[in-house]
């Protein structure tokens, strides 16, 4: 875990409100893992007072990316940064996904931002990999919202798009699309990783859970240190509440409370 | 040590090696954040509460922010006081640092046997005595609102355990002097405050609280001013040193606590937004004096000009 | 009137057209706005207190800002009621909204006289009672700080004047239902809360207190949160209507109020960052109220989902 | 009057922590008269919470000037402003200075950042003015921080600088060449229009006062509404509390209790 002032590389509007930002961090870069993140200082001043979480979304050599979607006051001001201003960052934190060996196939499964912490785990997935069998299911309200389609191709597994407006691919939420791809399959060596909006994410742990799959998904809360110290990031788990910071973000779907209405962020 | 400027100041019997604490809640149990402070550096750290039986804390969301300062409710989520002693002070008890314990309950009783096992243990520098509870035996009326129930507390802590009790006041009351005196009579070994506000926030589009448990303590710069005040109101009527707690977020800010009457400052918000800040400020401090040419910490505590 | 949405709402006797009001001390006696609002389309005026004597009030300077915060001690600078009277009134009489007077006292007797004076001029809607003052005749202890004396002061002022009397409250306290009730049963039309915080702030280059008279109160976005929760509080505890007053910005801020309990709103510091807040702020509530389809603004007031 | 969205045209350094920002303003360009200020909002969020007040430096058709010194938050948030961006402004404010034809002999006396009220009422005078001997004192620390000198001279006046370290004209203090100036000269038709720091104008009205000087200050004081209506920007006067942005912010010398050491901004 570092603390470093990060260098504003670019700062590239990629979707309506979506923007992705590069970063040069060279320790933070090389000790990240898929589905970590990063915890971004957006103002000096008190507005808003904390910082705000990201999922890495890509990482190479000295620099990360990040993928995001202004929502707030905080994305905000960083939709406002401009290559050369400095960043005010920790990371990298949290647990990541696990990718087993024994895992034949493959499914990854994203709604709108979801996307954001999933490339990497693909990458990895990928690079692990020959002889798999590999899915990506990328979800959005329309076309323009499936964000770096041509990078998720570009590293060689099956890459398939759900709609809402049917603009582009299937038509419907990526979960059932998912539904019917997995059909009432069973299988231990099938395993799933999953972003976005808590509904979503419900079902794709519903149906993980029937069919046995190995199921990881990343979830989101309101943070405050990011280090496991200050508790407020919990969420309910099965076996009581669960720091998003530290036991997370990237839990198994099965050790999360799914009926909690609270899951979803307020 | 004898270095100019020296930052050294004592709270009672517990000798700091400068003013600079971390409060309770906001630093872990000072594992956390091994990668950005080393403790060594620091006055001390105040751990999180600490109750007798394990404690599940409220539910989410815990935290919402407000202008310039944030709401929680973390509920004194913990491991109670068996895990605490297993797995959590043998690890403090190596930092080299003080180590301030901070205790919580809903019972006297709960508060004198947490003491008791405390003390018995090496390794802790001081207890403080989160007051801001509600006492479950006088139908949930908050320790800290009555100067009764907070003297009686303290003098029973006082019976219960030789390490030096820190009280940590509630500014939730008309007069916090009254807290303060009675603790001061009772045997406490310094005060600290304050600890948070009472609070809420409501997200107008979905009509809900922002936080699970409804209402929150508020902390952070918001509520500095009220902190500072409070500090120096005690500060006129108590002899005990303070530790000011309260939206400190630098150097300067400690500085207001210090010339307000506070001995020492605790960081807690703050961490959150600068998890080294703990060490900014003790830097910030050394060269604020070296600009004033002022050689002694301790020489400005309550040093206001009026 | 009759039009959808509809904004009226009603505290007690006194009908408001909407319920956002401005609070008092921060916008004069209704004059030096002219520029920027048209009264007209505020539910009502509240107006810079009122003494019976002239009042000086408190030595420069009387303003420190802290984050999202505003610290004043003003010292209720004002020229008195007989100049009130003769010089303020009538302006005031010829806008077309409510006249709600701010009164504040060192006595029981003042208050008493005050109320006496100005029920019998026409042109006034309400007086809002200042509570937050010391009382000279019982060693200074804060009126609003006790219920007996907000109890006997609201008893003799019911008994001084028809005028409708809304009882502002002091958050200053541990716990201000209490005073809000003991308010109640003396007799009030509503409630304003909550007043100024009060907190200090200190420059440390020059070590002095920011403000002139050492400590002032807090306004502004940053007690927001511990307004509405004191809002709420009270709205389960009494059934008067409550006017919610605390760091309100934005028709977003008013409805925390709203939803908190509170029938009305009074804007108080952002009519100095925007003159024309107040307006904004009524403009807001109607959006609001298209938005969620709701016809009437009353249907809104304790409507928090828990 | 007005509340108006300013519109800024340029904001240019010109000194070591000196800026000139001018602004679109028509209506309150028409009403601005010499002395007056705006009153601006320089964040839209809470840091800082209240407005800034700066005094009209000059006024043409349709905009503004303001010359400012950052010292805090509001004001470096000022000076990062571009062309372009949009203010938030309440204005023209505040009494102005009262210029009498009666007067032949005039001394404008600045220092440091108070020259900026002070421009507005040289023009004032030389467009009123024949026959008059106008003379312009203008006091900085050191000859870089003579702001605007050569607009000075473009107003055909006499126009003397003292510097503090002796880098152009006088050396010394901008109150002991007045006094040097007058010498113990008593004039009913001597005025004298003055700004700078509070131990600088305490002592032009001593002076004034002996001369027998018509004296006008411009001072400065915390400030909240501008408008008269939270008595929060008081100094203290002969006859009580004045507020600084209705009474002022120009007073005559001799309403001022210059003793009061509160007169000096904390
Ligand atoms: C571990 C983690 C990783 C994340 N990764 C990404 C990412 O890669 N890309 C991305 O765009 N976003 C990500 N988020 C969400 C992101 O942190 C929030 O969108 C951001 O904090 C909002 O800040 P704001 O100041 O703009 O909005 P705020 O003003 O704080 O809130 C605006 C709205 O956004 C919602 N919101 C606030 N905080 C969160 C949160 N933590 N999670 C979800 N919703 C929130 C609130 O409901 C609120 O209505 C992640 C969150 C977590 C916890
Ligand atoms: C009527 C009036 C006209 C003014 N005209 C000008 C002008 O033309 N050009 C210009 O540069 N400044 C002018 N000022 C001063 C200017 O308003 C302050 O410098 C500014 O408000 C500081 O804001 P800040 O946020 O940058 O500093 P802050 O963070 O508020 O304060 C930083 C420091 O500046 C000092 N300060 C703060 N407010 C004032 C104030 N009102 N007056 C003096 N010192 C203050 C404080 O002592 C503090 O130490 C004027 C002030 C008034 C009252
Ligand atoms: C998340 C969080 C948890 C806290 N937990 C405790 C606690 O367990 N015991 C306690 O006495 N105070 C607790 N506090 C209060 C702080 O120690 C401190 O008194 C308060 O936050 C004010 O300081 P600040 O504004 O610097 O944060 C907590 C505060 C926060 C923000
Ligand atoms: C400058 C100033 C003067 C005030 N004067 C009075 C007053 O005379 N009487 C009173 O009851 N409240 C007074 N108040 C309190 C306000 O009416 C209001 O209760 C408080 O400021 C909280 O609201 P706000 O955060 O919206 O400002 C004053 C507040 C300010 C900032
Ligand atoms: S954000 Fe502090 S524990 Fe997770
Ligand atoms: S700033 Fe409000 S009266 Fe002058």
């Amino acid at each position: 875990m570092y603390q470093v002032k990060a260098r504003v590389l670019s700062n590239e509007k990629v979707g309506e409100a979506h923007y992705r930002m590069k970063l040069e961090v060279s320790q933070i870069a090389k000790d990240a893992r898929p589905g970590q993140f990063v915890h971004i200082r957006c103002s000096s001043d008190h507005d808003p007072l904390l910082r705000r979480p990201f999922s890495i979304h890509k990482c190479a050599q000295g620099r990360i990316d990040i993928l995001y979607q202004v929502v707030g006051g905080g994305t905000r001001i960083l939709s406002k940064k401009r290559r050369g201003d400095q960043l005010d960052l920790l990371g990298p934190l949290g647990k990541g996904f696990e990718v087993e060996p024994a895992f034949s196939k493959i499914f990854i499964v994203s709604g709108g931002i979801g996307v954001a912490p999933l490339y990497m785990v693909a990458q990895e997935i990928t690079r692990l990999g020959q002889g798999k069998e590999v899915t990506a299911l990328l979800g959005a309200k329309n076309k323009e919202l499936i964000l770096g389609k041509d990078d998720w191709e570009s590293l060689g597994l099956r890459v398939m798009i759900a709609t809402e407006d049917g603009s582009e691919g299937y038509q419907g939420l990526v979960s059932a699309l998912f539904e019917r791809l997995i059909l009432s399959q069973t299988s231990l060596s099938l395993a799933v990783y999953s972003c976005g909006p808590v509904p979503m994410l419900r079902k794709i742990a519903e149906l993980s859970s029937h069919g046995g799959f190995f199921c990881q998904v990343s979830l989101e809360q309101r943070m405050g240190c990011g280090l496991g110290a200050c508790l407020g990031c919990v969420i309910r788990g099965t076996s009581g509440y669960l720091r998003v910071c530290k036991e997370g973000p990237v839990f198994d779907a099965q050790e999360i409370l799914w009926d909690d209405p609270d899951l979803e962020i307020r | 040590m004898g270095n100019i400027p020296d930052l050294r100041v004592s709270l009672g019997r517990i000798h700091l090696r400068n003013p600079v604490l971390v409060a309770s809640g906001t630093f872990g149990y000072g594992e956390e954040y091994k990668d950005f402070v080393d403790p060594g550096e620091l006055g001390g750290i105040i751990t999180k509460a600490v109750t007798l039986k394990p404690r599940k804390g409220n539910p989410p969301p815990r935290l919402a922010e407000t202008p310039a300062g944030l709401l929680n409710s973390i509920g004194l989520e913990n491991p109670g006081v068996e895990m605490f002693l297993k797995e959590k002070l043998p690890h403090l008890k190596r930092l080299k640092t003080k180590i301030i314990v901070n205790i919580a309950g809903e019972k006297k009783t709960e508060y004198l046997y947490l003491a008791e096992k405390l003390g018995k243990r090496g390794g802790i520098d001081a207890l403080e005595v989160n007051i801001s509870c509600p006492n479950v035996e006088k139908r949930g009326l908050i320790f800290g609102t009555s100067a009764d129930l907070a003297f009686s507390l303290v003098k029973g802590l006082k019976q219960a355990t030789d390490l030096p009790l820190i009280v940590k006041l509630t500014p939730n009351v008309t007069d916090i002097t009254e807290i303060a005196q009675a603790a001061e009579e009772a045997g406490a070994e310094a005060l600290s405050l304050i600890n948070t506000i009472s609070g809420m926030a409501i997200d107008v589009n979905t009509r809900r609280p922002k936080l699970g448990a409804i209402t929150g303590g508020l902390s952070g710069p918001a509520i500095r001013p009220v902190a500072v005040r409070m500090v120096r109101q005690t500060f006129q009527k108590v002899n005990l040193p303070l530790i000011g707690i309260g939206g400190i977020m630098s150097a300067e800010d400690a500085l207001e606590f210090i010339l307000a009457g506070a001995t020492a400052v605790a960081v807690g918000t703050a961490n959150f937004v600068d998890p080294a800040v703990s060490l900014r400020i003790v830097e910030g401090l050394r060269q604020y004096l070296r600009k004033m040419r002022i050689d002694y910490f301790h020489h400005l505590i309550g040093d206001l000009r009026i």
